[in-house]
């Protein structure tokens, strides 16, 4: 069985859902399975954003995640809360622009990547959170990227769509920065997969 | 001449049409309905104008008036 | 000879319930008449409350459904929003509409809900035996005002209709009473209008109507209806309170 | 076939009432339903429908019965606490037999609780809730997808039944997302709706009511009600059993602590052990027989739910006093995980040394 148990966390504003739902919105055309679960209510009004993004080759049980294959991290406080739930072995993104610290955990592979940074620099801080999913990208094979790029445009709404080539392009950006962090970090020695364990 | 019928059976004795007559047409009876009270029957017909404020008032619709 | 008053078409021909001189019954032959005459009677739905008109469904001739105690401005709501075709009336006493209603009547007047609600106001519960109303005058002795309703810790008297006229989306508001045959014509009027304004689409109308209760007021009908206008007309005045717009 | 969306439960709930022809929503915000308010607020006035977001639940449901006694599709939504104010109207759409569907998105209760997912109103679900001997049909769907057919299959039996249907789902399934396919049903064969308060054009006047004072009439009226929950009881129960014919561990579960539930049976009989789950997709009726039937050869039965222990009593009531019955609850608005669910397993493995075969 393959499946990504994804956990996207950050503050509001961060287009934390918008990533989890493109993210599904791929994974659905690439014929996966896929479930999709915001934090809602009283935690929303908090400032912190989160939810939960399941894709598998197989039915899935509870849209809950309890033990994330991967972490999509977009702020410190969303570092401190996740980094220990991650299974062993498994992915950890860090938006290295505004975390500032580094993970302690020696059994899963993490991505530093700066993706306020590069959003920036490409015009838009906005588009950072794609930045963080190019990352993902990189090191999952769970959905296909040209799967993802081709959702972008179906995901945005109406009044969006003129940013559709921009968020495309900070995806793009997000994986090449995480491919250029090279071959040998652990996760590429993995086979990825998890199971219910 | 106008005409005054009065449902006696159904008459609950409110006696608002008594009130309501401005020429004394309606009396109520000594005599008790099945319900046990004294009902409203009309008694001087020849003084009614048939201006229906007899039935006008009553709750009970039980009065025709024609003239 | 013809005939200058009959029992209206949309009467059924049967006795009602109510006690000798209540002023439910005149209540009931009025709207029944105006919608005879406004020639609505097969497209007409009424709902009764809980209180003493309980059972007004036995009694008009034509639908009418029931509503939980003072929830009938929200079945009223329910029904002309799935059929704007209908002419929904609500009939409500004063528990009904001012006591646990409350919520649903003002609400329903602010969002100008294209009904017609009819507020029979007797000041009195009747139906659980003549208890204090939120419409119970100062000093107006009740199975639970023993001493008279007093102000403090029992509140003074709820002026429904003045509550509801400042509301934009109420469109036609009038107080009336059925004492005497001349009030009972302007009643009648009232609810010709009340009604009218709905069939041309206007928005909410309301007719509040004083009414004897000659049982838990403890008075002959007669003197009951005398009542009315010294006492009540005192604290309920008359009148129209809000006039309906004119065309255009 | 209609094309796969990705909707949150609670919208995609939103949009099966639309497709089977519901045209009046009323209902009073509370979380976790606020995405049908504000969908319908939206969605209502495209299809030339009706939104009123009501003064409050007990205004909402009687907008409801006001929408349904003069013939239409009307549904309400909404939580927990909210649907304990509903339960006053709910017992008169009863009273009057008027169709009408009601959504109970359940948060963790008792009192204003929190808004986490939660399973603690199955008994006000499955007795009534409100005053009178009157029954809700009750259905628990499970995924998304179940959310739509099963709100497209409440319009129809609130209809042929004219009696009200209550889905009842938890906080997780109101606002997951998952892709559903949303097609307007075939047309069902339906009884006419000639009790409908619709104007008494050629016809005499029809009158709604539930105040039945005469003598042995009310009896009578709820001897013809108990009837009709009879048929209902011998022609709706639904369930979904998996792996249990040879189960020696049978687990009961509905809504999202059923998808838990199949995915440990899947991991627990690939090890070799004899796991089953049955699923009780109606509440109310309630699939006795066939959960009787499943259980024969179970050498214990664990109930899985998010209360206290409430589907449990139905089970014990189906399986008598002398069935091992075993409960693994969870009150609070908490969400029951696989390791739980899997610690209580192995427990109950130990316990009756089972073997993997």
């Amino acid at each position: 069985m393959e499946e990504e148990r994804i956990v996207i966390a950050g503050f509001g504003g961060q287009g934390i859902m918008f990533l989890g739902k493109l993210l599904c919105h791929a994974g659905m055309l690439d014929g996966r399975h896929i479930t999709y679960l915001p934090s809602y209510g009283v935690e929303v009004r908090g400032g912190t954003a989160c939810c939960n993004v399941i894709i598998s080759s197989e039915e899935i049980a509870s849209p809950v995640i309890t033990s994330p294959t991967t972490a999509i991290i977009m702020n410190t406080p969303s570092m401190i809360r996740y980094e220990p739930e991650i299974v062993k072995r498994g992915l950890l993104i860090v938006n290295s622009s505004i975390v500032d610290r580094h993970p302690k955990r020696k059994d899963i592979g993490v991505v530093m990547l700066p993706a306020t940074t590069i959003a920036d620099r490409m015009g838009n801080t906005r588009v950072a959170n794609m930045v963080a999913l190019g990352g993902f990208l990189s090191k999952s094979q769970i959905v296909k990227t040209e799967t993802v790029l081709a959702a972008v445009g179906e995901v945005l709404p109406p009044y969006r769509q003129h940013l559709a080539e921009l968020n495309r392009r900070a995806i793009l950006e997000g994986k090449a920065a995480a491919d250029a962090q090279g071959p040998d970090a652990i996760w590429s020695k993995i086979t990825r997969g998890f199971g219910l364990g | 001449m106008a005409k005054v019928t009065i449902d006696s059976r159904r008459c609950k004795g409110c006696e608002l049409c008594v009130e309501a007559c401005p020429h004394g047409v309606i009396v109520m009876s000594t005599a008790l309905n099945d319900r046990g009270v004294h009902f409203a029957q009309p008694a001087r017909l020849e003084e009614c104008t048939g201006c229906g404020l007899c039935a006008v008032m009553c709750p009970d619709v039980i009065i025709e008036v024609e003239k | 000879m013809t005939t200058v008053f009959k029992r209206p078409e949309s009467l059924k021909d049967t006795e009602t319930h109510y006690c000798s001189g209540c002023g439910h019954g005149i209540v009931h032959r009025l709207i029944a008449e105006v919608v005879d005459e406004l020639g609505i009677r097969e497209r007409v739905v009424g709902i009764a409350p809980v209180g003493c008109a309980v059972l007004a469904y036995e009694y008009f001739n034509f639908d009418v459904s029931e509503a939980a105690h003072g929830r009938a401005p929200a079945v009223a709501t329910g029904m002309k929003r799935a059929r704007p075709d209908l002419i929904v009336f609500a009939y409500q006493g004063d528990g009904d509409l001012a006591a646990i209603g409350m919520a649903e009547i003002i609400h329903a007047a602010n969002r100008g809900e294209h009904i017609t609600v009819f507020f029979v106001n007797n000041a009195v519960y009747g139906m659980t035996g003549g208890q204090m109303a939120p419409t119970t005058m100062l000093g107006q002795k009740t199975e639970t005002t023993p001493r008279g309703r007093n102000a403090l810790g029992e509140g003074a008297p709820i002026r429904v209709a003045e509550l509801l006229a400042q509301f934009d989306g109420v469109k036609f508001v009038e107080r009336c009473t059925v004492s005497k045959p001349r009030n009972v014509l302007k009643a009648r009027a009232a609810v010709k209008t009340a009604l009218s304004l709905q069939i041309e689409g206007k928005g909410f109308g309301f007719v509040e109507i004083l009414s004897p209760c000659p049982t838990y007021w403890g008075l002959q009908p007669r003197v009951a209806m005398r009542m009315i206008e010294e006492r009540m007309e005192e604290i309920f005045p008359l009148g129209r309170i809000k006039e309906p717009a004119a065309e255009g | 076939m209609a094309e796969k969306h990705l909707m949150c439960g609670n919208e995609a709930l939103s949009e099966a009432a639309v497709a089977a022809g519901c045209r009046c929503y009323f209902g009073y915000p509370i979380t976790p339903q606020n995405e049908v308010t504000a969908y319908m607020s939206r969605r209502m006035p495209e299809v030339g429908g009706q939104f009123v977001q009501s003064e409050s639940e007990l205004a909402a449901i009687n907008m409801v019965f006001g929408a349904a006694v003069v013939g239409a599709r009307a549904i309400t939504t909404s939580s927990s606490p909210g649907i304990s104010l509903m339960q006053e109207g709910i017992s008169y759409i009863a009273a009057n037999e008027l169709p009408a569907v009601i959504v109970n998105v359940m948060r963790g209760g008792p009192g204003l609780g929190n808004i986490g997912p939660s399973q603690a109103d199955y008994f006000q679900a499955t007795r009534g809730g409100g005053h009178g001997d009157y029954r809700t049909i009750v259905l628990t769907p499970a995924s998304v997808q179940e959310i739509v057919d099963h709100v497209i299959l409440a319009f129809d039996l609130a209809d042929r039944y004219r009696n009200p249907v209550l889905i009842l789902i938890d906080g997780v399934l109101g606002q997951m997302v998952e892709p559903v396919e949303i097609a307007p049903p075939p047309a069902a064969d339906l009884p006419a709706k000639d009790w409908a308060l619709t104007g008494c054009k050629g016809r005499p006047p029809n009158k709604s009511r539930s105040l039945i004072l005469g003598e042995n009439e009310l009896l009578e009226m709820n001897r013809r009600l108990q009837e009709k929950y009879r048929a209902i009881e011998a022609a709706e129960a639904r369930h979904e059993a998996v792996d249990a014919a040879d189960a020696e561990i049978l687990l009961v579960a509905y809504g999202s602590p059923a998808r838990t539930c199949r995915s440990v049976v899947r991991k627990y009989r690939e090890r070799g052990y004899r796991i089953g789950l049955f699923r009780p997709v109606t509440a109310w009726p309630f699939p006795s027989a066939a959960l009787a039937e499943c259980a024969k050869g179970a050498s214990a039965v664990l109930v899985v739910e998010m209360s206290a222990g409430q589907l449990v009593e139905d089970v014990r009531l189906t399986l008598g006093p002398a069935a091992n019955v075993l409960l693994l609850g969870k009150p609070g608005g908490e969400v029951i995980q696989a390791g739980e669910l899997e610690a209580e397993i192995d427990r109950i493995i130990g316990l009756h040394k089972m073997k993997r075969r």
